[in-house]
C-alpha cells in the first residue's frame, strides 16, 4: 500500500508491505508494538527504537509527539486529492471555538466588528487563569455564541469570523 | 499545645497526597477533603477518611472556611493541615481553627495576617532593616495611577493576599495599567476572595532567592539553605532548584542570615520562605515571606535529608525543633520541574481532560509528587499543576542529566502537558550554563521548531503506519485491533500465557 | 582501556531499565536485547536501540552468549553491561566479549571464573586468610554422601555456579539428600547452564552481611558499607537493608577490612559483593563473592549517594574510582522490599499474566526499580522480581514507616504479588526490633489470618456491592457499566469535562 | 435489595437500597468508585475511605483484599440456596489445575495410586522456580493428564483425583 506523506511540509512516498517499509524507495525494517490502548506506539525501525504518540486531528491529518518535538503529519494514500482535507480544514476555521472548558469572563467583540489577526475574541477563565481567546486572522465577527457568565465545555464555538480568502491562504501555509 | 493524632489535610492534589503521606509515616490518622470534582482524586483514596466539602468550584468548596471546619468537627480531627493555596495564607482561617480548638499546622494566624498582607509586611519587614523593592504602598495616600508615575514603567501589579503569580500582571505602558488592573484584580479575586492590589517597581536582570525557614514555638528558627526559582512564566514558578548557581558562598550566608533575622523578627514557627530578588550587581531585596509549605519545598529536601512536612507537624504539636543550624548539611544538587496540564503548542492553554494513561519516571535520583493516576479526571476549577519532579545529582550537571531522562521517560495520555517544553528549557545552553534571570523564559526562549530530518521520517512512518492500520489492512496476517500482533512472529509467549 | 559510548545491555526487567537510565544521565547510547517474550518490556521501550535476540525460554536468547554477542556487534555497541543473573556471571561471556573488541562492564573474567565458582573462590579466600564455613570441598576427592555425613545435618546444597538462592537446597536428613540433589541440580542447569554443587554445613542462627565494594583497574579498592539480607525465602533475599541492625562500630570496621582484603586479594574491579555470615556469638564468616552488580545495590546508594552503576561504567572505561575509602560517608537508613510476582495464598505460587493496571508508590524518601507498566505481561520465562521498592529515612524507624506506607499505596491489577506478605513482615515486632536471622522467615514468620471485624464488614459490603451491580440493579437511576456514576450527585465535573 | 453474606463463616443480613446501607440492620451511608475499568473499588462508607480489590471467584464467590488482608465472601439474594454453590464448588475440586503457565518437569504418580493430601502429584518448573502442585486432600487418581516435558497453560487440568464424601466436606469448611 502506498502513500503521500508530508511532514512539516516536505512531501514523501511511503509504500507498506508486510513487515518492510519502503521510504521513498528505501527499505526500512518495522516493528510496532502499541502500548495499552494508548494512542502510543513503540517503533523499532531498523532497530532504532523510539516511542511515538500519534494522535490524529482531522482527516489524513496526524500530531506525532516524538522526543519532545511535535510534528504535523498528513497522510493520504497515493492517488487520492489533497483538496478535500484543504477544504475542510478551511471550513472548520471560521468558527473559533474554546480550546478548554471555562467560564467567559470577558467579550469584548460584536457581530460586524472586523478583527486583526490576535485580537482578543473572548476571555476564558480556566485553571485559574485568564485565557484570551485570539482571532486566528484578520477578518469580521459573523456571530458572537456566548455571553459573560456562561460557561462552555471544551470546543464549544464561541466566536464564528468570516475571512477573505488571501488571509486564508496565508494561515495556511503558516500552519503546514 | 495538644497532641497531634488525626490530621484533616484542607487542600488537594499533589500536595495533599504528600502531606497525607508524611502524616501516616508518623503514624497520624487522616482526613480528606473533597468537592464534587475530587471525589476520586488520589488524596481521597489514600486518605483514612474523607469528607465532602462542597460542589466543584474552589470558592464553594476548598475556599469555605465554615465547610471545611465544619468537616473538621464532624470528623473529629484534632490539626488542620492547609497545605499551599487555598486558605493556606488566609489568616481567618487559622483563627477559625484556632477557635474551634484545633491545632493550625502553621504560623499563628497575627504572623499570616502580617505576612499574608504583602504590604504590611514589607513595612515591617523594612522596619526590622530588611532592604524591600520600592513600592506604591510606601507612600499610602497617593492614588495607584500617580503612584505609578513615580515608580515609572515598566512595573509589576501584585495582590496584596497574593502568591503564587496569581493577580500579578506586568505593566509596560501607562495605557496597559488600566485593562492589566482590571485583569490582575479579577484573578486575585477568584484565588484569594480578596482583590485588593499594589504595584512594584521592576528590578532588571533580576534573579528570584529563596530560603526556606523552620520555626518552633521556643524562639528557634532555622534556614534549610536557599533555592533559586528564577525559570518563571507568567510570574510563576516552572523550575526550581537548591543550591542555587548566583550565589558565593559569602552571599548565601549573608542572605541567610537576612532570612533568619526575617523569621526571629516575626517570630516564626512552623515552615515559612523567605523570598528575594538578586540584581547583578549582588544587591538582593527582600520580596515576601510566604508563610506556608512552598510547592518547591522538595528540593530542599533532597539537599538536606529533612522531611519538611513532618516537622512542620512536630513543632504544631508543640515540640521544639529537632536540628540545630550547624546540623543542616547540603549534600549534592536538587532540581524540580513542574508539570503543568498546559498545551505548550498552543500558548499553553489549559488542558482538561480524563488521564487515559500515565507512565511516571522512577529509579536513582528521581522523586515525583504526583496526585495523577490512569483515569484521574483534570478538571478546569483548578490550578494546572498536576506533578513535579524532582531530580538529585551529585553535581548540577548530574541532576540536570536525570531531569532530562525522567522526562524523556514520562508518558500521559488524554491530556496535553508543559513536558516537551520543559525538555527543551533543559536543553538550552542558557539554563545548563545557568545564565538566567526572572525575564529569561518570557524574553530570551521560546519552542524552538528546528528540524530534525531523522525524526521526520521516523514521524511519518508512524503517522503512515497508523493510518494504514486504520484503514484495516492487515499484513501478515494481523489484526487491526490491535496492531502490535500484525508484526512479526508471533513468540511462544503469546501461546503460553495469553 | 577503550571509550565507551555505546553500551548493549545484556540483561532484561527491572535491572536492565536501571543499567539504562544510569547510561543515559551520563550521555551514553543503549542498546536492549530481547526475547520474543520481551518485545515491548520497559527496557526496550527505554533504549535508543533494540535487538531480539531468540525465543521466550532464557537459554535460547538471555543465556545466549552467541546471540548476544551478534547482538552487540550488529549494533556496533562498545561494551556490554550483563546486569545480574544470566550471564553476569558466566566468565566464557566475559572473554567472548574481550575477544569480539567489547568492554565488559565488570571484572575480568578470570576473576569471574575464580569468584564465580564458589569452589575456587572459597579455596582462594581461605589461602587469603579469610574464614570460611566448612564444606564438602574442602576434600576434593570424596564422594558428596560421605562428605554430607563428615559435615552432618541439616546442611545445605549450592551450586558451584549460583547465586540469587537458585540450585539451593536445605537437606535435614540423609533421606532427603538424594531428592534435593536431584532438584537442585535441575534448577542450577535452568539457571546458569551448569549443574555442578556442592555442600555446606549450616552456620545456626546466623545473618546474612554483605558489604559492597568497588575496584578500579589501579588497584584501588573501596567499601560502601555493610547490608544485612537475613529475610530470606527458599534462600531467596525479600528484604535488604543498610546499615545492618546487628553490627556494633567495631565489628562493622573489622568485617569491612576483611571485605576490603577480599576484593584486594582478587584485584577486583568493578561493582561486587563481598558475603558473609555472622553468628550469635559475633563471629564471621567468608560466604562468597558475586562479581556483579547485585539486585540490593540500591540501598547502599540512597545511603551514600553514589551511582553505582555508573561508577561502574567509569572504571570499566579505564577511568580511577572517584572516592577515596574517607569519602564515603552513610546518611539515614535505607530498606528495600521485593515486589515479586508470587501470590502469598497459595504457597507463594508463581503468578503469570497482564498486568491490567498499576500504581506504583512514590513521593518522599521512596525509590521504586520496576520493569513493569499498565499492559505489560509477566510470563513464566523469568525470575518473578517484577519491582523493588526502597525506602530511604533518617532513622530505621523513619525508613520502614515509608516503606509500610508505600506497600499500602501500591496497586497491581492482572497478577499476585508478595504485598501482603511484606506488608506484615514489615509490621512484624521480630522486624521492628531487628530480632532475626536467616532462618526467622520460614521458622518463626508466617502469613497472619487474625480476624479484623472492621474490616471484615467492610469486605462484606464491597462484595455486596459487586454482587448488586452485576445483578444490573441500578440505584438513584446510575449505569452498572461504571458503577461509581450510580452513586451521589453527578458534580458539574461530568456536565463540563466529560 | 437484601442479601445474606458471610466472611470467613460469619453471616451478615446486607441490604442495599440506594446509597444507604442497611448491614445487620445498622444504617451506614455508602459511596463507591470504581478506579478505571479495574476490579478496583474506592469506599466511602460513613466516610471511611478504603481502597478495595474485588474478584470473582465463582458464583456468588468473592476474594475481597483490603488493607493487606485477604477475605474470602460469599454473597447470596435472602431467599436462594447455597446449595448450588457448593455442588459447583465441589465438581471443580475434582480437577488439580496447573496454577500458573509452566514446564512439567515431574509426575510422580499413577491412575489408581491413592494420596494423601498435600502430596505432590506434578512438579511445574515456572519463573526458574520447582514447583510441586499436591493434592488439595486425600484421595485416588483418577486420571493423569500431562507428561514430563509438556508445557501447560494457566489452570490447564493435570490430574483428577477422586475423593471421599467426608474430605470434600472437611476442606469446604476449612476453605470457608
Amino acid at each position: 500500500m502506498k502513500y503521500v506523506v508530508s511532514v512539516e511540509g516536505d512531501q514523501h512516498q511511503i509504500e507498506i508491505e508486510g513487515s518492510t517499509v519502503l521510504m521513498d524507495g528505501r527499505p526500512l525494517e518495522l516493528d510496532v508494538r502499541q502500548i495499552g490502548d494508548l494512542p502510543l506506539y513503540s517503533m523499532l525501525l531498523d532497530n532504532e527504537s523510539t516511542e511515538v504518540s500519534v494522535e490524529e486531528d482531522g482527516r489524513f491529518r496526524y500530531s506525532v509527539m516524538l522526543a519532545g518535538e511535535l510534528y504535523s503529519v498528513s497522510v493520504r494514500p497515493a492517488g487520492t486529492q489533497p483538496a478535500a482535507d484543504r477544504s475542510l480544514h478551511l471550513a472548520s476555521d471560521n468558527v473559533v471555538r474554546a480550546p478548554m472548558p471555562g467560564l467567559v469572563t470577558a467579550a469584548p467583540v460584536q457581530v460586524g466588528d472586523r478583527v486583526a489577526a490576535g485580537q482578543v475574541l473572548v476571555v476564558l477563565e480556566s485553571m485559574k487563569m485568564e485565557n484570551p481567546l485570539p482571532a486566528p486572522a484578520e477578518g469580521v465577527v459573523h456571530q458572537v455564541h456566548v455571553a459573560v457568565g456562561d460557561s462552555v465545555e471544551k470546543n464549544q464555538p464561541v466566536v464564528t469570523l468570516k475571512y477573505d480568502q488571501e488571509n486564508v491562504a496565508a494561515r495556511d501555509d503558516g500552519g503546514e | 499545645m495538644a497532641m497531634i493524632r488525626k490530621v484533616l489535610v484542607a487542600n488537594r492534589g499533589e500536595v495533599a497526597v504528600r502531606i497525607i503521606r508524611a502524616c501516616r509515616e508518623l503514624g497520624l490518622r487522616t482526613v480528606a477533603v473533597y468537592s464534587d470534582a475530587d471525589r476520586a482524586a488520589l488524596h481521597v483514596r489514600l486518605a483514612d477518611e474523607a469528607y465532602r466539602v462542597g460542589p466543584a468550584p474552589a470558592g464553594e468548596s476548598y475556599l469555605s472556611i465554615a465547610n471545611i471546619i465544619d468537616a473538621a468537627v464532624r470528623s473529629e480531627a484534632d490539626s488542620v493541615h492547609p497545605g499551599y493555596g487555598f486558605l493556606a495564607e488566609n489568616p481567618r482561617f487559622a483563627q477559625a481553627c484556632l477557635e474551634t480548638g484545633l491545632t493550625f499546622v502553621g504560623p499563628d494566624y497575627e504572623t499570616i495576617r502580617l505576612l499574608g498582607d504583602k504590604v504590611e509586611a514589607r513595612r515591617f519587614m523594612r522596619a526590622a532593616g530588611v532592604p524591600i523593592v520600592p513600592g506604591s504602598d510606601e507612600h499610602p495616600g497617593k492614588d495607584i495611577v500617580s503612584a505609578a508615575e513615580r515608580l515609572g514603567y515598566p512595573l509589576l501589579i501584585k495582590a496584596t493576599a497574593g502568591g503564587g503569580g496569581k493577580g500579578m500582571r506586568l505593566v509596560r505602558t501607562p495605557e496597559e495599567l488600566g485593562p492589566a488592573l482590571e485583569l490582575a484584580r479579577r484573578e486575585a479575586k477568584s484565588a484569594f476572595g480578596d482583590d485588593t492590589v499594589y504595584l512594584e517597581r521592576i528590578v532588571q536582570g533580576a534573579r528570584h532567592i529563596e530560603f526556606q525557614i523552620l520555626g518552633d514555638s521556643y524562639g528557634n528558627v532555622i534556614h534549610l539553605g536557599d533555592r533559586e526559582c528564577s525559570i518563571q512564566r507568567r510570574h510563576q514558578k516552572i523550575i526550581e532548584e537548591t543550591p542555587s548557581r548566583a550565589l558565593t558562598g559569602e552571599l548565601r550566608h549573608r542572605m541567610g542570615e537576612v532570612a533568619l533575622l526575617a523569621g526571629r523578627s516575626a517570630q516564626y514557627t512552623s515552615a515559612g520562605t523567605v523570598e528575594f530578588l538578586l540584581d547583578g550587581d549582588g544587591n538582593f531585596y527582600f520580596l515576601e515571606v510566604n508563610p506556608r509549605l512552598q510547592v518547591e519545598h522538595a528540593v530542599s529536601e533532597m539537599v538536606t535529608g529533612l522531611d519538611i512536612v513532618k516537622e512542620q507537624l512536630r513543632v504544631a504539636a508543640g515540640r521544639r525543633l529537632r536540628y540545630r543550624q550547624e546540623d543542616i548539611r547540603i549534600r549534592g544538587w536538587a532540581i524540580e520541574c513542574r508539570i503543568l496540564a498546559e498545551d505548550p503548542y498552543a500558548n499553553f492553554a489549559p488542558s482538561t481532560g480524563k488521564v487515559t494513561g500515565v507512565y511516571e519516571p522512577a529509579g536513582p535520583g528521581i522523586r515525583v509528587e504526583s496526585g495523577v493516576y490512569d483515569g484521574f479526571e483534570v478538571t478546569p476549577y483548578y490550578d494546572s499543576l498536576i506533578s513535579k519532579i524532582v531530580a538529585w545529582g551529585e553535581t548540577r550537571g548530574d541532576a540536570i542529566m536525570r531531569m532530562l531522562r525522567a522526562l524523556d521517560e514520562f508518558r500521559i495520555a488524554g491530556i496535553k502537558t508543559n513536558i516537551p517544553f520543559c525538555q527543551q528549557l533543559f536543553n538550552s545552553p542558557s539554563f545548563i550554563g545557568g545564565q538566567f534571570d526572572t525575564s529569561f523564559l518570557e524574553q530570551r526562549f521560546s519552542l524552538s521548531t528546528k528540524r530534525r530530518q531523522a525524526q521526520e521520517m521516523v514521524a511519518a512512518v508512524a503517522a503512515t503506519y497508523v493510518e494504514h492500520m486504520k484503514r484495516g489492512l492487515r499484513p501478515g496476517g494481523g489484526d487491526a485491533a490491535t496492531p502490535g500482533s500484525a508484526w512479526r512472529r508471533v513468540g511462544r509467549v503469546e501461546a503460553v500465557s495469553g
